[in-house]
């Protein structure tokens, strides 16, 4: 299955090329669908190279390059692990349906729209698939280039150009920081090659070097991931870009910032920094708690419903990143399953506020207020995927969050869950409290809590209705069942375990050894501890609770209310500010942020 | 000599930095963004360095003579064509930005608060 | 190797690119920008040439020669047209 | 946030950042003291292996050949995003006088474009030999093109800086690259395998079919070039013209 490696990244390049050259030869509908099978063959083959991957990690040499002259690695080579390959799968997937959804929604867009997708998934499982540092770095680039462009979609308006700035600038600071670090990475080891890099860092305790190495890398990536405080442009980027990109932002590439942040600790840094991995622990935890709570916050303070969205990604890219950073096998795979569900079902919800935006001409939650009345499926569909996120036993994604308490129970950690039901809770309050407004007509009219946005306007033509839902509740219905699909969550935790097996990566990249096909896991849905059944629980009564508080705050006491007026009021107000939407704060907390995890791993670590 | 390398290059990533910060024109920050990533270039090309080694080219230079890292400049050359189409990309943003704001100060764009 | 010879130059065009990056980065004047930081892509050609990476060095040469200044000169006279116009209906 | 907030929290977090910088960098080997040993192989084979005398455009076309067919398509992007971006602003103008006068621009001007486009066509031909290759190459042929509009004025380029006829080009020059790529993997061998590696050293052909991906790239780069100055062109001078 080696061979098919490429093609992933290959189709959807080779079909963007083939769009542009035709774009004023060929026919409008073929130019179409060419995307749409360009998309769609990258997708099954990402597809093939994840079910052969599970038996062995699947390696091709770019140019026949192989490791000469005692396993000095030359070349580049794609290494696919059931992780990496996963990753690509859920990107090229989302794509397709991306593509297909905007088929109808944005369908007289210039061709370079679809262009620009194919191009955005191409790089995405490049990223995914490949073995080598800097061919990560050109895949990022190439992804964010293509982002940058189709986050400033709509000129006509000051909002999603400013969006799109504060994302090109944010994220190309990103990838200079990223580019630093492998620079120094290649400066001690002279590879490039991750299985290499790692290889020859093992046994050497961490000087400065490994630790502003790891800093920047780790922080670079992070900003992609959308953690604080380095996550201050993804909202703005996700209130501008069309649903179908905000599908691809919010469902993938912040996916490919955590994978970034997991494939180099588990193949580079593992090697020297095995001992202290308590220290790299305790930063990434706190970010990660850090993350989930203030996106929950700030996304119960949008009435602009992408923004909501958004501020809701991050949270749960915060919920992630703690499975990731707990550095075991449980909650890395709970981290796999809960992205996997979160992908699905953020993108059926953005993909709501597309039909919402079609059919009137809004997002805003207090302007939409009981509209939505008139499309119950609708509102259906938007509730079903809030549960989905908010953790309910057994349903979206919980079994994600289930893992994740588990692997921090193992860890010893126990402060850690109700923050994180805490967290989940309130981001999916946020989005509850909306479709009660926008579908049921709860709740008054104006609401001075939420912020003021600007409008965005709707796309310029006429829309397939059933086209828009179709796409829409197939994410839906997918990302509903992955807790309880048999057997997914003991496979994802079996390529969770492989893609933290250092010694094994090496092995089979440098020295191309087959390695046993390991035993297939058990086909059954699996079990959670009770604990975790009861944080599910919590979580939802959290979301209900607070959205009806959100909904009908005024018929509370006064004396409750100016309490939590008090109370609240001052760190509310400090945050927006911190939320300032100039570029420049962005960059500067991205410094800030850097240099203190820096600061505190070269006091810990050394 | 042998840190006075690393150290502009450190001198150069963090006055570009510097400069992104604080500027007040958005085409004046896509040239301070060039500037933070040139110290990449300078980067790379001082780790791929060796003493009194030539350019890895052997056109008329035998075969086994002292030369420099190719692979670093192989990773620059592809840096430069990234920088060129970063700045394409900010530029033509902020030209829209000043045709819909008027203006193309940072600070003063406040669309996207809260 | 005539490059051999250019080696004790490494330290002024190091300082060259030392002193005229935070220039660019100072020049607030958008014209002024753009001569500087043609200058200082001048000086980050000769290190290259220096450091024995003529490649790059005659990438950074036609970048920096031709393709930052046009795309750089075009939107500053383009802000510069726009607001010329606007202070002109005022 | 006022500015004079923003920095005052950030030059002490960027005083942070450079005590980070400054210590890892103290931790590289010093300089001129490259370590190896990926750059020492690649000095070591690319001559006898692949018959090029340039060691840096062997690693870029051939060895990781796959960083530059990225590095092509980040280029493609981004002239897509700045067409799209930049897309009828004030229309495209047919009537724009914008001619120059001058004989002596003119004939200079000629001499000039030539001169480019050749020096543009040496460096591609001969990148595995000299310093220089497609991108650059590439670059210098845009600019001879750029020429035209100072020598012909505006009509003549915007005929030239046609999209209709430039799309095509580009997308031929980055399709081309993985068409290379794939050819070797229709053929049973790893994607972008260097076929007919065995080239006169020296020569133009040195470079086996990443000769190929070098012309590919080459074309690439000069018509996404040529479409990127039309766009910024455009930009400044329709709007100008008109307000005459």
């Amino acid at each position: 299955m080696s061979w098919a490696l490429p093609l992933p990244v290959v189709i959807p390049l080779i079909a963007a090329a083939v769009c542009t050259a035709g774009d004023h030869v060929l026919p409008r509908r073929l130019g179409d669908a060419i995307g749409v099978v360009g998309a769609a063959g990258a997708f099954a083959f990402s597809l093939v190279i994840l079910l052969a991957s599970e038996k062995q990690t699947q390696l091709t040499w770019f140019g026949g390059w192989k490791p000469r002259h005692h396993h000095v690695a030359i070349g580049v080579a794609f290494a696919a692990d059931p992780l990496g390959a996963g990753v690509a799968t859920l990107a090229t997937g989302l794509v397709l349906a991306s593509v297909l959804y905007s088929w109808s929604f944005l369908r007289d867009a210039a061709r370079a729209y679809d262009t620009l997708m194919l191009l955005f998934g191409g790089a995405m499982a490049g990223f995914a698939l490949t073995g080598d540092i800097f061919n990560m770095f050109v895949w990022f680039e190439l992804m964010g280039v293509a982002a940058y462009a189709l986050a400033g979609f709509q000129v006509a308006e000051v909002g999603p150009l400013q969006g799109a700035i504060n994302f090109a600038v944010s994220n190309t600071v990103g990838a200079y920081m990223i580019l630093m670090g492998i620079a120094l990475l290649y400066a001690r080891t002279g590879a490039l090659n991750l299985a290499q890099i790692g290889h020859a860092l093992s046994g050497h305790r961490p000087d400065g070097l490994v630790i502003v190495a790891l800093t920047l890398l780790v922080c670079g990536f992070l900003i992609k991931a959308a953690i604080a405080p380095f996550h201050l442009w993804l909202a703005d980027a996700h209130a501008v870009a069309p649903a179908p990109v905000c599908l691809l932002f919010s469902g993938v590439m912040v996916v490919i910032g955590l994978l970034g942040v997991t494939r180099c600790y588990w193949t580079v840094f593992d090697a020297s920094l095995a001992a202290q991995a308590h220290d790299v622990r305790a930063v990434l935890v706190a970010l990660g708690i850090f993350t989930a709570l203030l996106g929950a916050v700030m996304a119960f303070l949008q009435r602009h419903l992408k923004r909501l969205l958004a501020y809701s990604t991050i949270s749960h890219m915060g919920i992630a990143l703690v499975g990731i950073a707990l550095l075991d096998e449980k909650s890395l795979g709970g981290a796999s399953d809960l992205l996997l569900a979160h992908g699905l079902l953020k993108g059926s919800l953005f993909l709501c506020c597309g039909i919402l935006l079609v059919r009137y001409d809004g997002i805003d939650e207090l302007q939409l207020h009981g509209k939505g009345r008139s499309l119950p499926v609708l509102g259906i569909m938007f509730g079903l995927g809030a549960l989905g996120l908010t953790g309910l036993p057994y349903v979206g994604s919980y079994l994600g969050h289930a893992q994740i308490d588990e692997g921090a129970t193992a860890n010893g950690i126990d402060w850690v869950q109700p923050l994180l039901m805490i967290a989940a809770g309130v981001s999916s309050a946020a989005i509850f409290r909306a479709g009660a407004r926008v579908f049921l007509g709860w709740g008054p009219r104006e609401d001075p809590l939420l912020s003021a946005e600007p409008s965005e306007s709707p796309p310029e033509r006429t829309a397939s209705m059933p086209a828009l839902f179709a796409v829409t509740a197939a994410l839906l219905v997918l990302g509903l069942v992955v807790s309880v699909a048999p057997g997914l969550g003991q496979r994802v935790e079996q390529a969770a375990g492989r893609a933290r097996d250092r010694i094994a990566y090496v092995d089979r990249v440098l020295r191309g050894r087959e390695l046993p096909a390991p035993p297939r896991p058990p086909v059954a849905v699996e079990s959670t501890a009770t604990d975790s059944v009861l944080y599910g629980i919590g979580a939802t009564a959290i979301a209900f609770g607070l959205a009806l508080v959100g909904l009908f705050r005024r018929r509370l006491p006064e004396i409750v209310r100016t309490a939590l007026r008090f109370t609240l009021g001052p760190p509310l107000a400090a945050l927006r500010l911190a939320h300032s939407g100039i570029v420049g704060d962005y960059v500067a907390w991205i410094t800030v942020g850097t240099a203190v995890v820096g600061g505190v791993w070269a006091l810990l670590l050394r | 000599m042998s840190f006075l390398p690393y150290a502009v290059a450190a001198w150069v990533c963090i006055v570009g930095l510097y400069g992104i910060v604080t500027s007040r024109h958005l085409i004046h920050l896509a040239l301070c963004l060039t500037v933070m990533q040139s110290s990449t270039y300078l980067l790379l090309l001082a780790i791929g360095y060796v003493k009194h080694g030539g350019p890895p080219i052997y056109k008329g230079v035998k075969l086994g003579t002292t030369s420099v890292d190719p692979v670093v400049q192989a990773l620059t050359l592809t840096d430069i064509v990234v920088s060129v189409t970063v700045i394409a990309l900010i530029l033509a943003l902020a030209l829209d930005v000043h045709k819909q704001a008027g203006t193309v100060d940072p600070d003063e764009i406040r669309e996207m608060s809260g | 190797m005539i490059l051999a010879t250019l080696v004790p130059l490494q330290g002024v065009a190091l300082g060259l690119v030392a002193l005229a990056a935070p220039a660019v980065v100072l020049s607030r004047d958008p014209l002024k920008m753009i001569v500087v930081n043609g200058l200082y892509g001048l000086s980050l050609v000769l290190l290259f040439v220096i450091y024995g990476a003529p490649d790059v060095g005659l990438s950074m040469l036609v970048v920096g020669t031709v393709a930052y200044p046009l795309v750089v000169l075009v939107a500053i006279a383009r802000v510069r047209a726009r607001e010329g116009g606007k202070d002109g209906e005022e | 946030m006022t500015r004079r907030v923003r920095i005052g929290f950030f030059l002490p977090a960027l005083a942070g950042f450079a005590a980070l910088l400054v210590w890892a960098y103290t931790g590289i080997p010093s300089f001129g003291d490259y370590q190896g040993p990926y750059g020492f192989v690649i000095n070591r084979i690319s001559t006898p292996l692949r018959h090029m005398d340039n060691a840096v455009n062997s690693t870029t076309y051939d060895i990781r050949g796959i960083d530059t067919m990225g590095e092509e398509f980040i280029l493609f992007a981004a002239v897509i995003g700045v067409v799209l971006l930049l897309r009828d602003e004030e229309g495209r103008s047919e009537d724009v006088e914008d001619d120059t006068g001058s004989d002596v621009i003119r004939i200079f001007g000629t001499l000039a474009i030539g001169a480019a486009v050749l020096v543009g066509l040496w460096l591609v031909s001969f990148g595995f030999v000299t310093p220089g290759g497609g991108f650059q190459g590439g670059v210098a042929i845009a600019s001879g093109a750029l020429l035209l509009y100072l020598v012909a004025g505006y009509r003549e380029w915007s005929a030239f800086g046609d999209e209709t006829k430039l799309d095509p080009i580009k997308g031929i020059g980055g399709g081309g690259y993985v068409v290379i790529g794939l050819a070797a993997l229709v053929s049973g061998m790893p994607f972008l395998h260097n076929f007919f590696s065995g080239g006169v050293t020296g020569s133009v052909w040195s470079g086996g079919s990443a000769g190929f991906v070098n012309w590919s790239a080459g074309i690439e780069v000069a018509a996404a070039l040529v479409i990127l100055f039309s766009e910024f062109l455009e930009k400044y001078i329709v709007p100008i013209a008109k307000s005459r």
